[in-house]
């Protein structure tokens, strides 16, 4: 509970500050409130599973795993995003705003009910609508904005639908109740149309095809740092929170999703990697790249007894992957630009920056003994034998993303050079490096 | 009988005034035609005796959110902005896939007659007391939840709307 | 904690190396050579009991460990990338740009090769089988040289990554099909060995799709020639000589031992390919006008003997197999350094274009004829010791395929005599220096193995066949 | 005294070695004896072994140490000393000391000299594994490394391209031969467990186990024997390689190598034996060779093409009486055949080497009457081959045709035909040679010159040798009352499987008069055309006589296996060049990759940046997605 | 106000689902932004109806309860929205939704 509510007054302390001028307080402040949280997480770890507050919120083991992970994730945005921020001018209505969305990620981990998850998803997206579209002058940013908003709500629609034919069927809202319900009982039409519909909500949410199309735009729109946190912290709660329903509450159902889920996965990781081949744009084409892990998480949901470790672990070594990357993207595309060949010479200029992406693309293209590769790993292991011709999908796909974060490489440590200038973010250096150190020894720290 | 006549004619209003806010060519109208809309729903409410929903709904809906859409109408004079130029095959595929998705989730509807009414409850749901207690008990966590989010609303809303005092334009 | 140590000191020193700036080379060398020393010390320790493996699990819950063995097999393989390795660094016979960089990711490269010859765990050896491939793309990309070097490096990488990805599935499949999963060298023989024959089949399908594509096996070839080609020689030196040879091991160490259902009865395809190989290889080196890609077609051939004698899963194929790899690793560098050394001294390797060098440079003529001479097999050199055992196992599976596979002794010795009469004779001279004393040690090393091996291979092949 | 075979390899080798390494700093003189000595050591050790052999005449193994020991399969290093290897190292370190004798002064001018040297004594080396060997791939390490000494040897004036072609030729077309052998290997090895021949066949007769492979073992072993031993129809080779120093064409490809062939069948007798159709076909390869061989030397005019013919052609009579299974007897003709041809090149050398390098015969004449030595002993290596008694071809030949005449009426008549022509084309190159007047420059004429002893000294012996060299075969007929009829076919016994003639004494009389007078009848035709009427051989433009030409083109074979072999081969390789490796697996590859892309084109059409398109997608995706459950 | 006669859920059910796919249907149908959040409102509203029909059949108030909730985040949506759509109009000067396809490919 304690954790709950150092997320929920973080956002308010931060306004706060705001309005008594203390803005260079705001980042320890964070800083603090997830060390806090992470404490928060390793105490609730040695308690018994409580459930609390009228069945509205579980800590059990998932939860709290999902809370650390995010909150390390959280953490890990705002110490190399932090000089970004601040370069807005706008830290606190920002810093406020993501952390209220974080707010809203970590309900995501620990719902028992449909409502906190509905207050959840919304508590998570709502600020990331004005945060996407935070460069106000900004067209593309507007336009990634209005539609993700536009999207996002129409898909909150079909999310609630879905609850809303839950509820019909079962009576209920809570999680327990509905997972009883279900083991006995579960081709009653409203419950199939229901799950249907909470399932499209949530491929919204994730980015899964065919409910993906918003998201390179927004991605790419939006500020850089902002998509770093969308496509981490934010896509990490959504598939903790999906998980957590589809391969808990509706586990009864799940024989019945299984094919649609593996259509739907075979469709993004064919989708995303394929269109992430013909980008230019390096941010949009890591948006594709997230798009394909979005893929691999969804995959999840088929191992049998659900794989919640191999998710926890896939989220977090994509995510540190990915942050990584994201860092370098802005310092390059704040300095020289978004385009690929932004990157030309990058390992000349700064030989730190172009290894640190290296090992970030590689490590999400699968390749040992980085943290990608055992995060693929653990999902394709669990597939095997039971979806082996997803298997085979993931692997061919594998290899098509291998070629364009490839590209990236060659256009970094090739002959070719653009004469832009580019002095690095000298502070990031022991921050990235003991990170990149993580991503690469990551693999025995959560199983 | 009379609920059941004052049904159909609620249903009639909300499906008609639903439909005459897509096809309205003014916003204006639009805004109207939902607030119609959204007075046969709270009828229903009542009818299905949620009398405080339905109260509550009408000053959520018609009262504020409404409102607030006219005004940004107003305020950015969309009055007669618009000209349709969605291609016809647009127009086409909206009315199918509308219609497709009537369909299936038609199918959804069980055969069998479910009485709305199954469940007698000893206290009778809907009135104020039961939901102050179900709100204030059961649900006093996402009540509280629901503070942040609209508090995050809120800083979103100003945020975007102030002028650009200190922001560094790029 | 021997076996700790082969596969930790060159990796240590690539680490070392990227931070140095002076001396590489002679670090580089000097720590290839302890660990050859080491490698030998620990053998040796290990005839008198010993123990110089090392178990160290690292993930329980799916049994993968740090897993290091040095049998014969391994100590084999150890020993040529080792000796290869020192050859290859030692044949630099100019300034390299960032000398330091290049030397540390062929140090890295050759620690993951070490650890994927003596890994005894299914997961390391992919890890590391993998993980070369990442210091020989940089070595490409950074030091290699043509125009669309991007491109093929990128064909190179990916075509080899597909590939891979293959190889894991089917571990994975063996792997899963356990009670309890582990990655255990004899634990994944045996839960291979209880699968059904036709998924036998199928996971050495896999098994093989990822090594026909290292080795490379005819149609999975086409990255070779113009990686080979564009790498930088010493890079080209490492993916010949040494790299693949992980998948021919890999072929012995794990195909062999987990799928012999598989192999007998839905795994004969994979001998045809190789045989068709070994021929299609032989004709494309006899149309090369170049003498490096002329090398590198050979290698082809070569490797598709190896393939096709080792998967008729014999005791001769197995020892011919690896007995082969070990010969044609040095023989590989040893025609790579010739082909360097004309290439620096001419300025092109077009054969048509050369003659005479002999005139010129006899005791090079000489030492190059008798490479010639191990690289078809003559008798007295290693290569005949490994092809003739190679194709005497071959011959269990089919004396026409045995047949076929020998027409590559013709066209091989077509091909090479046709090489080496281009260059090397004829009545035009052109000027070529003599060599020095640096690229005569590897030449006479290379020759002096060679023939040695030759004429006494049984030391090579009890050490093969010492299973500790 | 067995014991001591280990060390007649081992002399030559560290020839070889020492002038390889020490070789710069020493004296040419020095070079040349060493190189001789280390032969004539050998020689003297083999005749210890041979004369061991004389009275014990059982097989002895001497191993030496391990070589390839992988599972059951275990091959060493480890020596044979039979009388069939006893003889065959004889003369091989007896001729092969003289033509090292002969080659100080041969090669004497030449810049490459120590090169010569060491290759000769490595040639002796590998030969001397060859049938000292006690297996079959011990035998092979011979067959190869003699096969490069050849080849090295050849292309020895390498700056000359025809000569290394003709190098090329003869290792790649010995390489096919090798590689039936290679794969006779293999299936031996798999069918009987072994490749020793005292497993195989000495004393264990594991041989047997071969059942329905036999004939096909035997006849890829016989593949073997074709292209050492010049076969038709791998014989191509041999004539070109005629393109080598002298001393080579005389130990190599008369003397030495090409009889390797024999040897391999000689050892493998009993599996041949026991293949009525493989001997068929060693008969009939035999005597097409033999006819073959002989009718091209009659029209050939390079001095030592019409030998290299003729050896083909002599090849060919041993392999006839292989076939037939006079086994004893066509080693005797090998080792006859060994003097005499060796002879006959050594003689032709000295004539060359007085000629100034001119090999053409319509340019020489009236030699006789510069270099007596050489004129004499060429003669009675004329006449030896000829089969003129008691000269040693005589009584080889004769036992040749004698079986054949038992045996195959067909085969004796072609053979017969063959015989007849080498007497005629042998006496013509002597003629025009020798005889008549001197047709060449007037430099050449100065020039002329008999040989040094060096050279001459081998000629001498190797001309006593042709001479007396068939009394270790004598016919029943002459032998019967000496005692020593067939003392070879005795002596080899135990070796190989023995095989007498039944022919009668009268009937051997008969068949060697008429032999003989067929073969004199021939002489007195080329004295009558060559001497008495003085005409010189046609110039290649003056030919009319289409036979002739088809002769003198050696029945076009050269061109043939061009356009049904090389050419085809190099076609397929070339279009497998451009069709598949270039562009099918390019595109493939390639293709692959740009079709994820096409693919990932048309997708591309739906991220169009439309809110409409999107809602579309997500509404038709759920409708989909409903329809699915 | 008392008990539904002859009312049964489906009808309820019926009416929601109309609603839902008007809503829809009005959002693929026009490319005003402000009409397509009418829309987006008109699909909560047929949620909500669906819910407390549910609610009452169920004879609980956990429906209502989340009507409530829904009713929240309607109305912090539709500020965000709207502040949205405001900033997009005095950038671009327009709310035609088409005109934004700047993002793409």
């Amino acid at each position: 509970m304690i954790i709950l509510l150092i997320s929920a007054l973080l956002g308010v302390a931060l306004l706060a500050l705001e309005i008594f001028k203390l803005r260079s307080w705001m980042m320890p402040l964070m800083l603090i409130s997830f060390m806090a949280i992470l404490a928060g997480t390793a105490i609730q770890w040695g308690l018994a599973e409580n459930i609390m507050n009228q069945n509205m919120i579980s800590m059990d083991a998932f939860a709290l795993k999902g809370i650390s992970i995010l909150t390390i994730l959280a953490a890990f945005w705002l110490v190399t995003q932090h000089k970004n921020i601040q370069a807005t001018g706008n830290s606190s209505d920002l810093y406020a705003l993501i952390a209220f969305s974080f707010c809203g990620a970590l309900l995501m981990t620990n719902f028992t009910n449909l409502v906190m998850l509905f207050l959840a998803i919304e508590i998570l997206s709502i600020p990331l609508y004005v945060l996407a579209a935070s460069k106000r002058g900004d067209q593309l940013s507007n336009e990634s904005g209005f539609k993700y908003f536009l999207l996002g709500s129409v898909a909150s629609s079909i999310l609630l639908f879905g609850i809303a034919l839950i509820y019909g069927a079962t009576a209920s809202f809570d999680l327990y109740t509905i997972h009883h319900f279900m083991a006995t009982q579960n081709t009653h039409p409203w419950i199939m149309v229901g799950l249907v519909m909470m399932l499209v909500g949530f491929a919204f949410k994730i980015s899964a095809a065919p409910f993906h199309f918003w998201a390179p735009d927004v991605y790419q729109g939006a500020p850089t740092p902002i998509t770093g946190w969308m496509a981490t912290v934010v896509k990490g709660a959504a598939i903790i929170g999906m998980f957590r329903l589809f391969a808990g509450a509706f586990e009864g159902a799940m024989s019945t999703f299984a094919g649609i889920i593996a259509i739907m996965v075979t469709l993004t990781l064919i989708i995303a990697n394929g269109m992430a081949t013909l980008q230019h744009n390096v941010k949009r084409m890591l948006a594709f790249s997230g798009i394909s892990h979005a893929g691999f998480l969804l995959s999840t949901l088929l191992i049998p007894g659900f794989a919640s470790q191999a998710l926890m672990f896939y989220i977090l070594g994509y995510g540190i992957a990915s942050l990584i990357a994201f860092t370098i993207m802005q310092n390059v595309g704040s300095q020289i630009g978004e385009e690929l060949h932004a990157f030309e010479g990058l390992a000349k200029k700064s030989p730190f920056s172009a290894a640190m992406m290296t090992i970030a693309l590689l490590s999400m293209a699968g390749i040992p003994p980085l943290a990608g590769f055992f995060g693929k790993y653990y999902i394709i292991s669990g597939l095997m034998g039971h979806y082996t011709w997803l298997t085979i999908i993931m692997v061919l796909t594998s290899v098509v993303g291998m070629y364009y974060y490839l590209k990236v490489i060659f256009v970094m440590y090739g002959k070719s050079e653009n004469g832009a200038s580019y002095t690095e973010n000298g502070k990031l250096y022991p921050i990235l490096g003991a990170i990149a150190l993580l991503t690469l020894f990551a693999f025995s720290a959560f199983i | 009988m009379l609920t059941e006549y004052a049904f159909w004619l609620l249903s009639f209003i909300a499906v008609f005034s639903g439909i005459a806010v897509i096809v309205s060519k003014n916003p204006v109208y639009s805004v109207l035609y939902l607030i119609m809309t959204f007075f046969a729903i709270a009828g229903h409410y009542f009818l299905m005796n949620a009398q405080f929903l339905a109260a509550v709904h009408i000053i959520v809906y018609a009262g504020a959110i409404m409102v607030l859409f006219l005004y940004v109408i107003m305020m950015l004079n969309l009055n007669s902005i618009e000209i349709e130029k969605r291609s016809s095959i647009v127009k086409l595929l909206a009315v199918v896939a509308s219609g497709l998705m009537l369909v299936v989730l038609a199918g959804a509807v069980p055969h069998a007659e479910v009485l709305i009414q199954q469940k007698e409850s000893a206290t009778p749901a809907g009135m104020v007391e039961d939901l102050g207690i179900a709100l204030y008990r059961n649900y006093l966590l996402p009540f509280e939840l629901a503070s942040i989010l609209f508090l995050a609303a809120m800083v979103g809303a100003v945020y975007l709307s102030k002028k650009n005092l200190n922001e560094t334009q790029n | 904690m021997i076996a700790l140590a082969i596969f930790s000191i060159p990796l240590l020193l690539s680490l070392l190396l990227f931070n140095s700036r002076s001396n590489s080379n002679k670090l580089a060398l000097t720590g290839l050579m302890t660990t050859l020393v080491v490698a030998i010390v620990g053998k040796v320790l290990q005839s008198y009991g010993h123990i110089i493996s090392l178990d160290v699990p690292l993930i329980d819950t799916i049994g993968f460990h740090f897993s290091l063995i040095l049998d014969g097999p391994a100590f084999v393989m150890v020993l040529l990338t080792l000796i290869a390795g020192i050859g290859i660094l030692y044949s630099i016979d100019k300034e390299i740009q960032n000398a330091n960089r290049f030397y540390a990711w062929s140090m890295m490269m050759i620690a993951a090769m070490l650890g994927a010859f003596m890994a005894a765990d299914a997961l390391m050896f992919y890890l590391c089988y993998e993980w070369a491939l990442i210091p020989i793309f940089f070595l490409i990309l950074k030091w290699g040289h043509g125009e669309h070097l991007s491109k093929i490096t990128m064909r190179f990488f990916l075509y080899t990554l597909f590939g891979s990805l293959f190889m894991m599935l089917s571990l994975l499949y063996v792997h899963q099909s356990m009670a309890h999963p582990t990655f255990e060298m004899n634990a994944m023989w045996e839960a291979g060995k209880a699968l059904t024959a036709g998924q036998q089949g199928w996971v050495f399908a896999g098994l093989f799709i990822a090594f026909a594509v290292k080795m490379p096996v005819f149609p999975f070839h086409s990255w070779q020639p113009s990686t080979y080609d564009h790498a930088p020689i010493q890079g080209t030196m490492l993916l010949a000589a040494i790299m693949l040879k992980m998948a021919t091991f890999g072929l012995v160490r794990w195909a062999l031992p987990m799928v012999p259902a598989g192999i007998e009865e839905h795994g004969q395809w994979a001998i045809y390919l190789s045989v068709i190989s070994v021929i299609y290889a032989s004709l494309m080196a006899l149309t090369q006008k170049r003498l490096k890609l002329m090398i590198a077609y050979s290698s082809v051939a070569h490797v598709g003997m190896i393939s096709a004698g080792v998967l008729s899963n014999t005791d001769q194929g197995t020892v011919g197999g690896l007995f082969e790899m070990f010969s044609h690793g040095i023989l590989a560098v040893a025609m790579f350094a010739v082909y360097q050394m004309i290439e620096s001294r001419v300025g092109h390797d077009r054969m048509n274009e050369m003659g005479g060098i002999r005139t010129s440079a006899p005791s090079f003529a000489f030492l190059f004829f008798i490479l010639v001479m191990g690289s078809v097999a003559l008798p007295f050199t290693s290569g005949f010791v490994g092809e003739f055992l190679l194709l005497q196992s071959l011959s269990n599976t089919g004396l026409g395929l045995a047949a076929l596979a020998g027409l590559s002794v013709i066209l091989g010795a077509a091909y090479m005599l046709r090489g080496f009469q281009k260059m090397m004779l004829g009545g035009k001279a052109i000027a070529f220096s003599a060599l020095s004393s640096k690229e005569t040690m590897i030449l006479s090393i290379a020759v002096i193995i060679v023939i040695a091996l030759g004429i006494y291979p049984n030391i090579l092949i009890q050490l093969i066949q010492n299973i500790l | 005294m067995e014991k001591l075979v280990a060390l007649i390899p081992l002399f030559p080798a560290l020839g070889f070695l020492c002038i390889t390494f020490l070789g710069k700093n020493m004296s040419k003189t020095a070079v040349g004896t060493l190189a001789t000595a280390m032969v004539g050591i050998s020689f003297v050790l083999a005749s210890l072994v041979f004369s061991t052999q004389l009275h014990e005449g059982h097989a002895t193994m001497v191993k030496v140490f391990d070589w390839i020991h992988v599972g059951t399969f275990k091959v060493d290093i480890s020596f044979i000393v039979d009388p069939l290897s006893s003889l065959y190292i004889l003369f091989i370190t007896g001729v092969g000391s003289l033509i090292h004798l002969y080659s100080i002064g041969y090669m004497h001018e030449d810049e490459g000299f120590n090169r010569f040297m060491s290759y000769l004594n490595l040639f002796v080396f590998f030969m001397l594994l060859l049938v000292l060997g006690d297996n079959l791939l011990l035998l092979f390490v011979g067959w190869e490394g003699v096969g490069v000494c050849s080849f090295m040897l050849i292309g020895f004036w390498y700056k000359d391209h025809a000569n290394n072609d003709a190098a090329k030729k003869a290792f790649v077309i010995n390489r096919i031969g090798d590689l039936g052998l290679l794969l006779a290997m293999t299936l031996i090895f798999i069918q009987c467990g072994s490749l020793n021949y005292n497993d195989l066949m000495i004393s264990g007769g594991d041989i047997a186990s071969l059942g329905k492979w036999t004939t096909l073992a035997a006849i890829l072993l016989f593949i073997g024997a074709m292209g050492k031993s010049a076969q038709f129809p791998l014989h191509t080779w041999l004539p070109d390689a005629m393109a080598g120093p002298t001393p080579v064409s005389a130990l190599i490809h008369a003397a030495t190598m090409v009889t390797a062939g024999i040897y391999l069948v000689a050892r493998f007798s009993d599996l041949f034996a026991m293949s009525e159709m493989a001997s068929q076909v060693v008969t009939w390869a035999g005597v097409i060779t033999a006819v073959m061989g002989a009718s091209i030397a009659l029209t050939q005019n390079d001095i030592k093409k019409v030998l290299a013919y003729s050896t083909v052609s002599q090849l060919g009579f041993m392999f006839a009486a292989l076939g037939m299974g006079a086994y004893s007897i066509a080693v005797f003709h090998v080792v006859t055949h060994a003097f005499f041809k060796a002879l006959l090149f050594l003689g032709s050398g000295s004539v060359i080497h007085a000629m100034g390098g001119e090999q053409d015969i319509r340019r020489m004449g009236g030699l006789k009457n510069h270099m007596s030595i050489t004129y004499w002993t060429f003669l009675i290596g004329t006449i030896a081959i000829a089969g003129i008694f008691p000269f040693a071809g005589f009584f080889s030949k004769d036992q040749i045709l004698a079986h054949a005449m038992e045996n195959n009426l067909t085969v004796f008549v072609l053979l017969m035909l063959a015989a007849a022509g080498t007497a005629f084309y042998m006496f013509r190159m002597f003629y025009l040679t020798f005889h008549g007047k001197f047709r060449g420059t007037h430099e050449q004429e100065h020039h002329l010159h008999e040989s040094p002893a060096t050279m001459t000294t081998p000629l001498i012996v190797l001309a006593i040798a042709s001479t007396i060299g068939g009394f270790i075969g004598f016919p029943h007929a002459i032998g019967e009352s000496l005692h020593v009829h067939h003392w070879l076919d005795h002596f080899l016994s135990g070796t190989v499987v023995a095989a007498h003639s039944h022919l009668d004494a009268t009937a051997e009389i008969i068949l060697a008069l008429v032999a003989m007078g067929v073969a004199g009848g021939m002489i007195y035709f080329a004295y009558n055309t060559y001497v008495s009427r003085g005409i010189n051989a046609l110039e290649d433009e003056e030919i009319n006589s289409g036979l002739h030409k088809l002769l003198l083109k050696k029945y076009g074979f050269d061109e043939l296996y061009d356009n049904i072999i090389r050419k085809p081969i190099d076609y397929i390789a070339s279009g497998l060049h451009h069709w598949v490796e270039d562009k099918a697996l390019m595109n493939i590859v390639d293709g692959s990759g740009s079709s994820v892309k096409g693919i990932a084109r048309l997708l591309q059409g739906l991220q169009n940046g439309q809110i409409i398109t999107y809602l579309l997608a997500m509404i038709g995706g759920l409708i989909a997605l409903l329809f699915l459950i | 106000m008392e008990i539904l006669h002859n009312i049964y859920i489906q009808h309820y059910l019926a009416l929601s689902i109309a609603l839902f796919c008007i809503g829809i249907f009005g959002l693929l149908f026009r490319k005003n932004a402000i009409i397509m959040f009418m829309c987006v409102e008109l699909m909560l509203n047929a949620v909500n109806i669906a819910l407390v029909a549910f609610s009452k059949m169920h004879g609980d108030t956990d429906g209502q309860i989340f009507v409530f909730f829904i009713m929240v985040v309607a109305a912090a949506e539709v500020a965000v929205g709207l502040a949205i759509l405001m900033m997009l109009y005095r950038n671009m000067h327009s709310t035609d939704t088409d005109s934004l396809n700047q993002l793409k490919g």
